[in-house]
């Protein structure tokens, strides 16, 4: 039975594609298909503040060749959106009116950036960082020496803040509660990290302090092509804003398909999901902790991958708890630059 | 930079897969690039034929199409996944992003885009049908998008759009406004393939032509007068477009009611002392062999196009081959002995059409010329020459001492051509006919007569085989000696000299002749490149190896056939694959 | 034309017990969407059917053209044979077994141009077949060239500067070639297409069915659905199928062709003759070669 | 035989002529072809008033609207909108439902100021009835009954009639200038208010019993007032307490906003926690923050995905700044040394099974207590009846609540309940329903029999009234207030309505769903030109069709084989409308006929 088993993967990240790996390793004839909404296959997202030291073929990013998939018999189906998942019927429906079939489902669709609904009426004004295209899209945006205006910060956003310092730009960190996401911080230790980011170069502007951001509007022409507008009537200008505020899950295809949600996937420490032949793996998680006493998610490139290893694990017989691999304390170097564990990746 | 991309477009046939392919090619010749193209087409006109329209777009000159495609454009799922594996590393698929009808698992282009090729799902429908509120021109987005996402420029586009549904109203606005549609979602579209178009040939005054469009000019150039033809695929489009340019010249085209029809006033117009011509496939020409005897018989000068396609009977009227050739050589009644020439390339078709009136009327004889479907219908951007290279009459001068009650229609002359008189010509009054005759004309069943007559209608080709300014078969590739050479005729040539050049770059020493006119055979030509090669191979696509056996009958030396009846042209792959055995054998005997 | 909704379930019983599904193959058609074609493949299994000729006796000849694909889509024995060249073989078929119904199907091209010598022949002769013949007008197969029957200022690729040949009335023809049974129909009236075809193959001796169809393809100006809609009208009441002149004058009236019966007369089919001749010659009449049920 | 056929012209389509039907088949395609209509449990009739706004017959609009719910300017703005929810334009592949709560109300804006209501008024009987409560279900059956020609005196304990509409909703969701217009339309065919005077036992009440005999019948619509207590622990320890009656900063949401629409003071401190999952909570919040408060987050016990407010309502709250906690209960409060309210402690939940609608169980984790600090905490976390005023025996369901008969009666002969009074809390759309409802029966019980039948009606109809454009039209958005106008007052409405032009997009996106697609198969010839145009698999080559118990057509059975093509068929549940096929068949043999409900009177 195992050798006709079909193990479908929604998502092609970090966990998604070392959970394909795994399945390979322990069921040599099972059936695996990765489904993406990519139209490139797995490549290392943080790694894309390199396009701006100059990588700009989006080989260079890439994980594994594409004869990786060939080799290991893994169905790499890009382009793909999945819409509906049908649990009882164990199919999935595909947006272009296709129903794939499987056994077991692996959910790894990752989050996305999040954007405060009162910043949503600007989102035509905003740019994106999360993939290949967004990246080179931003760098095309971005002059020698031009602004990037980071609104809320987070680790994400801060590692590509001290890259571009790095590379002789100017950013802007628009900051609050959110600046060092998924980090928590308290109010003290968030003033003195704020002082560091200003001296490793980055300029700082306190959302609260300034009385929140009243607008964001396209430059004149001639001018930077953004505007900033906060309540207190300051203005800053910046070639590109990128709002960095941490991740929400995409789960909005498995809404009606009775696994329970709430912000994301809810899945107990073996990643299984309220039903039987579906796991969850990777920022997508809400994973309950015994120690917290509370569901919560576990970021961070170690976690994911190894959440992508455990479920394929526990999807081929194991049944082992989720262990946190990644070290969540974000330290402060001789005073003068922040490090997280979080920028920490192979 | 050079270019060199190919590009596919398949989909069922009511999608417009042809015309997409049509308005690409004639775009990017517009736009100053090289183009060899050939389109693959179903019999059904509509519903669930499939149709591959392949181009090779290039800023050197090439003479086939490749194996991968560079880009391939589906129309529709069914008809695109066999086509998938075509595309090379890194190329770009192309495809409907929304079906109507659910698919089954696994029914969906995606499903089969392997890694290293780049996805590109596009709501073709869905944009046709924002952009013009209905299905038709699903084509058009797809090119529109094809054009956007390869930076391509408009222009030539939108010229050969206007100029093809000129006076359509509705229908070219909707083209119109569905491959701008199109373009706007190709040029948001994030480029990650590795397929590059640069800059076309500067310059370059090339029109695309296909192998019947040639055809046409031919005969346009060297003054067709009257034409009579009854539809046959694939020949029919060279009657289509003499329709639409010969009574802009005075001239006359009258489409019969059958090919025995058609050849028949073919043959009175040429009587009639006029250029006169028909277009057939294997099975009309069939029909025609009684007729042409009549012309060999009556010494009627006449021009028989024929475009061959799969056979025997009907066959499969919409592939390719090569294997009319014994029934245009020998197909009639007794010994009929006639010019077949068979030119290798859209230009060659130029140039056999117009020679073909020449020598026609010099020798006084049917001339068929032989083409197939994949010649006919294969597109290459050609630079036609200013002034036509033909002589507007080519008749043998008649003195007006001959003329009187002593004419004799059939003289016997030292080279066997007999001065023609003309009705209405004072004093040539004569009688033909289809009996055997002197060279009065008048029936004579006499032994003597009859081997006399034979003789003359014989020798008098022999003639041609000098004809002034007329390629009879060519050498290419290296001089002297050669481990292997390539022999062929017709469409066939061209992947025989790209596998040349492949060979050549390989080390191996190679050469490669075509052969344009089959009867007479040029014999010493044809000798002199078989003894200068260690082996020969010849590729031809009929089961028979009618050429080749026409080539050991002519010269008396042995070949290598290659026949291939796959009904697609052959593939340079395999014509590789053959030399390389053959040398490969070569070498251990020799060893 | 109801005044009551059309309830499907109570369709698709009547559809299927009346049992002309059985008369149709299993592969689809694939002419044009929208071509008139499909109301004659549609039509044909309903008169078989109603007629109550089995599938197994009948069979169906074709020659070259869109029409003739026609045999592909019905469950009966059927030859597509070459271009024009149907009625012959039909009348071979016939002539070994008198006891087949052979149906001759044809388009106007197929019929009147290269198989035009043909029709007069199979008429006179009276063989017992009946010829349905398709006509659009226009070359469909070769995609769009002028046809014996296209119009008058009919422009076609072969013809763009307007087709300029008269073209010919297939119904006077076969009114003067001496077929015992001529009709007309237009396949955008199925029932009445059924009906007129169901009467043709119920006739003794070379009946004639002319359909009028548009191709919706390669004529977007003339035969259209539009243009035959409103020109068509049904044979007068009235109208004597008994006179060939009554048929002949109904005829001439192209402008808007009648639909029904024209012409109606018994006569001895070519099988009859076959059969006095041996009786003449004294001989005995073979019986009919039966096939295998 | 003869062959002849009758001679006018063949193509042109002989449209059925207007009828009524009561046949299954057809009742049951109107049940399963308009979603919309189907999920409002007032029955409005939706794609005949979009039709009728896109044509610009905004008061015609109103009125389709006004037959079935009785308030369709309140409705258009508060309405839950299950019927969008239904909306086939919403379906997969079909992209946004449409916007048919915002039309209701832009048929409201947009009609114009001398607009005339219709009602079709019945004779006078004489017969009297009391109807206890003036809520959406008291107004509905108020209204229903004076046009059926009783005499209906309106009992309500408040000061002015409108129930939770008044008195509930917050005026930036619901200006009271539309309700005291609407209400007006509703109320002013001779029904009698009796504003102020509560039924009951307490000092100046009527009693019930007194009611009975006064009138031929009497309907309780009290409605569904009393807020769900909320029995919390203060942190150490202490007794449990109800938190509404011990610390000031404590209180219960419904009584919170009544009392602000009473036009009482209330006030909000920094911090403000709510907890609660209905629109009261939402309101709670949103009203929060324009009392000055500056964190305001709603606590629920699951999560957004299934808590019954509508997506735009959770959004505009956000965007006001509202946050939303899920799976969490509270458990306990904390109390400073002053007794003012320092923070709630809660538990966190997991997710247990379904409950109806979509609603989930929560399940506490035993010790995840954890305390959210906060200032003010306003508890909505439902209501419930009250009937303690009834003063006569009458039978109570497991919930307490009145139980009735298929007749819509009590226990008590000629004592009849609805709306929430009956249900418990349910939506206003629901109320309106279930008023209009209780109106029917009881009229049929005074009247001996039902006066009216609902049948669907099949009209002829000429063309598709749509283009395939439409349906790539784009949801219009409702434009709002801008953020900084809004927290400044209670009083601005926030969503600003569909001008014109607006609604006239809008309501081009709707696919008509009342329009019925029939091909006539004696008439079809095969040729498939429909299939090639149509923009979804809604064509098909048929075998077979299910008939489901009641009558009705579930499925097609498709064919694959040509041998097997019974007929060719529009599935109209596949269907949007867009005419393609009606225009492309070359026989004309596709016809169009709107379908609809209507409701007759029994001969």
């Amino acid at each position: 039975m195992n050798a006709a088993r079909h193990h479908v993967i929604v998502g092609t990240g970090v966990a998604g594609n070392q959970a394909a790996r795994t399945l390979r390793r322990r069921e040599p004839d099972a059936r695996i298909t990765l489904l993406t909404l990519s139209a490139l296959p797995f490549y290392n997202r943080y790694d894309l503040p390199r396009v701006f030291r100059g990588h700009d073929d989006w080989r260079d990013f890439l994980v594994d060749p594409p004869s990786y998939y060939d080799d290991q018999h893994i169905g790499l189906r890009r382009r793909v959106q999945v819409v509906n998942v049908d649990a009882r019927r164990k199919t999935v429906a595909l947006a272009h009116n296709e129903e794939l079939s499987y056994d077991t489902l692996l959910v790894a669709t990752g989050g996305r950036g999040y954007l405060p609904e009162e910043l949503s009426e600007f989102r035509p004004l905003l740019d994106g960082f999360a993939t290949y295209e967004q990246a080179m899209a931003m760098r095309r945006k971005v002059p020698e020496g031009g602004t990037v205006a980071i609104l809320g910060g987070d680790m994400i956003g801060l590692d590509l803040a001290r890259t571009l310092v790095d590379t002789g730009h100017r950013v802007v960190v628009v900051a609050g509660p959110l600046t060092f996401w998924p980090h928590v911080e308290s109010a003290a230790h968030r003033a003195e990290l704020l002082q560091v980011l200003q001296r490793m170069g980055i300029e700082i502007i306190d959302a609260v302090a300034e009385g929140g951001i009243d607008a964001i509007q396209a430059g004149a022409r001639g001018f930077a092509a953004r505007r900033i507008a906060f309540g207190s009537g300051r203005e800053c200008a910046a070639d590109v804003v990128l709002p960095s505020f941490g991740l929400v899950p995409s789960v909005e295809f498995l809404l009606g398909s009775g696994i329970d949600l709430e912000r994301g996937v809810l899945v107990s420490r073996k990643l299984r999901t309220t039903d039987a032949a579906i796991l969850a793996a990777g920022d997508v998680c809400q994973i309950w902790s015994e120690a917290e006493k509370r569901y919560r998610f576990y970021y961070g490139w170690k976690n994911v991958r190894a959440m992508g290893e455990l479920a394929a694990r526990n999807l081929t017989g194991d049944d082992d708890e989720f262990e946190p691999q990644q070290d969540e304390t974000l330290h402060i170097h001789d005073g003068s630059t922040i490090h997280s564990p979080f920028w920490e990746y192979a | 930079m050079k270019t060199d991309v190919q590009v596919a477009i398949c989909g069922s046939a009511g999608e417009g897969t042809i015309a997409a392919g049509d308005i690409l090619r004639n775009a990017l010749a517009g736009a100053g690039y090289r183009v060899i193209s050939f389109d693959a087409y179903p019999a059904e006109i509509r519903g669930f034929g499939k149709c591959v329209a392949r181009l090779r777009v290039t800023t050197e000159q090439v003479y086939s199409l490749k194996e991968r495609s560079d880009v391939l454009l589906c129309l529709n799922d069914e008809h695109g996944i066999p086509h998938v594996a075509e595309v090379r590393d890194y190329g770009a698929v192309i495809y409907e992003s929304k079906s109507i009808a659910p698919l089954a698992s696994g029914r969906h282009v995606s499903a089969h885009v392997r890694p290293a090729q780049i996805p590109y799902p596009l709501a073709i429908r869905e944009l046709c049908e924002r952009a013009t509120g209905a299905v038709r021109s699903r084509n058009m987005v797809a090119l529109g998008y094809l054009a956007g996402l390869f930076g391509l420029a408009k222009e030539p586009f939108q010229r050969i759009v206007e100029a093809k549904f000129r006076g359509k109203g509705a229908v070219a606005d909707a083209n119109r406004d569905a491959f701008e549609a199109g373009h706007a979602a190709g040029v948001q579209t994030f480029k990650l393939d590795a397929v590059e178009f640069g800059p076309p040939v500067q310059g370059l005054q090339s029109t695309m032509l296909s192998g019947n469009a040639a055809v046409v000019r031919g005969c346009l150039d060297a003054g067709l007068d009257n034409f009579f033809g009854y539809p046959i695929t694939p020949a029919t489009t060279i009657m289509e477009r003499l329709a639409v340019e010969m009574p802009k010249r005075g001239k006359r085209l009258v489409q019969t009611e059958d090919e025995i029809s058609a050849i028949a006033t073919t043959i009175g117009a040429g009587y009639a002392g006029a250029r006169a011509a028909t277009a057939t496939s294997g099975p009309g020409l069939a029909l025609m062999s009684e007729m042409i005897g009549l012309a060999v018989m009556a010494e009627v000068p006449s021009v028989v196009f024929v475009s061959q396609r799969g056979g025997p009977s009907t066959g499969i009227p919409t592939k390719t081959e090569q294997s009319d050739l014994n029934m245009a050589l020998y197909g009639s009644p007794g010994d009929a002995p006639r010019v077949v020439i068979a030119p290798t390339n859209v230009d060659g078709c130029y140039r056999c059409a117009g020679k073909a009136f020449e020598i026609a009327e010099r020798y006084q004889t049917p001339v068929i010329v032989l083409l197939d479907l994949y010649l006919s219908n294969r597109y290459e951007s050609v630079v036609l020459p200013s002034t036509p290279p033909f002589e507007a009459n080519s008749d043998k001068p008649l003195g007006s001492e001959e003329l009187g009650p002593a004419y004799r229609r059939f003289a016997l002359t030292p080279d066997g051509v007999s001065p023609r008189a003309l009705p209405g010509m004072a004093g040539g009054m004569h009688v033909v006919t289809g009996l055997e005759h002197n060279e009065a004309g008048r029936v004579d069943e006499q032994p003597d007569n009859h081997e006399a007559m034979s003789r003359k209608r014989h020798d008098k080709l022999q003639a041609a085989l000098a004809h002034p300014d007329f390629t009879f078969a060519k050498r290419f590739g290296d001089a002297g000696r050669v481990d292997v050479g390539l022999l062929a005729w017709g469409s066939t040539f061209g992947e025989c000299l790209d596998a040349m050049f492949r060979l050549q770059a390989e080390g191996i020493r190679c050469a490669a002749m075509k052969v344009v006119m089959l009867q007479p055979f040029p014999v010493d030509l044809v000798t002199r490149f078989l003894d200068d090669c260690a082996v020969v191979l010849v590729p031809e696509l009929n089961y028979g190896g009618q050429f080749a056996r026409l080539v050991q009958a002519e010269t008396g030396r042995l070949v290598q056939r290659y026949d291939r009846v796959t009904g697609s042209p052959l593939r340079v792959e395999d014509i590789l694959g053959q030399a390389r055995r053959l040398v490969q054998a070569a070498r251990r005997k020799a060893a | 034309m109801t005044t009551q909704p059309i309830y499907l379930e109570d369709k698709l019983r009547e559809i299927q017990e009346s049992g002309r599904l059985e008369y149709r193959s299993r592969s689809m058609p694939t002419w044009c969407p929208g071509c008139g074609y499909f109301s004659i493949v549609d039509g044909l299994p309903g008169a078989l059917n109603h007629a109550g000729i089995a599938a197994k006796d009948t069979v169906v000849v074709s020659g070259i053209g869109c029409s003739s694909r026609f045999p592909f889509f019905v469950n009966t024995y059927g030859f597509h044979t070459l271009h024009g060249r149907v009625l012959p073989v039909a009348t071979g078929i016939k002539t070994a077994n008198e006891a087949l119904t052979v149906i001759a199907i044809g388009g106007d091209g197929d019929g009147f141009a290269i198989g035009g010598g043909h029709i007069p022949h199979a008429a006179r002769r009276n063989v017992d077949i009946t010829y349905l013949l398709f006509d659009n007008g226009i070359y469909g197969l070769t995609k769009g060239q002028t046809s014996p029957t296209s119009a008058i200022g009919f422009r076609t690729s072969t013809s763009p500067y307007e087709n300029a040949d008269r073209p010919l009335n297939p119904l006077l023809m076969l009114l003067s070639y001496g077929a015992t049974w001529v009709g007309q129909a237009y396949a955008g009236r199925p029932q009445q297409l059924e009906a007129l075809i169901r009467e043709a193959i119920a006739h003794r001796g070379f009946s004639y069915l002319h359909i009028l169809s548009p191709c919706v393809t390669f004529d977007k100006t003339d035969r259209t659905y539009a243009h035959l809609g409103e020109q068509v009208r049904d044979v007068p009441a009235g109208h004597d199928v008994a006179s060939q002149g009554a048929a002949i004058a109904l005829a001439l009236q192209v402008g808007e062709p009648a639909l029904g019966v024209f012409f109606r007369t018994d006569r001895p089919t070519l099988g009859d003759a076959l059969d006095a001749a041996v009786e003449r010659a004294g001989g005995k009449r073979p019986a009919a070669r039966r096939r295998a049920a | 035989m003869s062959v002849s056929m009758p001679s006018r012209r063949f193509d042109a389509v002989q449209p059925p002529a207007e009828m009524h039907s009561n046949d299954p088949r057809d009742v049951g395609w109107v049940n399963q072809n308009i979603p919309c209509q189907a999920a409002c449990p007032a029955g409005t009739n939706v794609p005949a008033y979009i039709r009728a706004i896109s044509e610009g017959r905004h008061g015609e609009a109103y009125e389709i609207n006004r037959a079935a719910n009785v308030l369709p300017g309140v409705l258009g703005r508060i309405c839950s909108r299950p019927c969008e929810t239904a909306c086939r334009h919403g379906w997969a592949g079909n992209g946004e439902s449409v916007a048919i709560c915002n039309l209701k109300r832009s048929a409201a804006d947009l009609k114009h100021d001398g607009h005339r209501i219709t009602e079709r008024l019945y004779a006078p009987t004489g017969k009297k009835i009391a109807i206890v409560g003036a809520g959406p279900a008291g107004v509905a059956a108020a209204h229903d009954l004076s046009v059926l020609g009783h005499d209906v005196y309106l009992y309500e304990r408040e000061r002015h009639v409108g129930g939770m509409l008044r008195y509930g909703i917050p005026e930036f969701r619901l200006p009271r200038d539309i309700l005291e217009f609407e209400l007006h339309n509703a109320l002013r065919l001779g029904v009698e208010l009796r504003p102020g005077q509560g039924i009951g036992n307490g000092p100046g009440d009527v009693r019930l019993g007194l009611l009975l005999k006064a009138h031929d019948a009497v309907l309780l619509a009290a409605g569904c007032m009393a807020p769900l207590p909320l029995p919390l622990p203060s942190r150490g320890g202490g007794a449990t307490i109800d938190p509404a009656t011990s610390c000031p900063d404590i209180e219960h949401g419904l009584p919170f906003l009544m009392a602000l629409h009473r036009g009482e003071s209330r006030s909000v401190r920094r911090r403000v926690a709510v907890v609660g999952a209905g629109f009261t909570a939402l309101d709670c919040a949103r009203v929060a923050a324009r009392l000055g408060a500056q964190e305001v987050t709603i606590h629920i016990r699951t999560a957004e995905e299934y808590i019954p407010v509508t997506k735009e309502e959770i959004f505009e709250a956000k965007r006001e700044g509202v946050r939303i906690k899920g799976l969490r209960t509270p458990v306990g409060i904390v109390l400073d040394d002053a007794g003012r309210l320092a923070g709630v402690e809660f538990v966190q939940n997991r997710l247990g099974g379904w409950r109806d609608g979509g609603r989930r169980i929560a399940i506490p984790i035993d010790g995840s207590e954890f305390v959210e600090p906060c200032d003010t905490l306003l508890v909505a976390i439902g209501q419930k009846t009250v009937n303690d005023f009834l003063d006569v025996a009458v039978d109570l369901d497991r919930w307490h609540n009145v139980r009735i008969g298929d007749d819509g009666m009590t226990s008590i002969r000629g004592l009849f309940a609805c709306g929430d009074f009956v249900t418990g809390p349910t939506t206003v759309v629901e109320a309106v329903g279930r008023g209009r409802e209780a109106a029917r029966r009881l009229d049929a019980w005074l009247m001996g029999a039902p006066r009216r039948q609902r049948v669907v009606q099949i009209v002829p109809v000429a063309s598709p009234q749509r283009e395939r454009a439409y349906d790539f039209i784009p949801r219009q958005a409702m434009p709002t207030a801008p953020l900084h106008d809004r927290l400044g007052s209670r009083q601005p409405e926030v969503e600003l309505g569909l001008d014109a032009p607006l609604a006239l997009q809008e309501s081009r996106r709707c696919y008509l769903c009342n329009l019925h697609y029939r091909i006539d198969v004696d008439r079809c010839i095969y040729c498939r030109a429909c299939i090639e145009v149509a923009p979804r698999n809604c064509i098909k080559l048929v075998q077979g069709v299910e008939v489901l118990a009641d009558g009705s057509y579930g499925g097609l059975r498709e064919a694959r084989e040509w041998n097997q093509v019974g007929a060719i068929w529009i599935d109209n549940n596949e269907c949007i409308r867009c005419g393609a096929c009606f225009r492309a068949c070359p026989v004309n043999c596709i016809s169009i006929t709107r379908d609809e409900f209507v409701e007759v009177d029994n001969p």
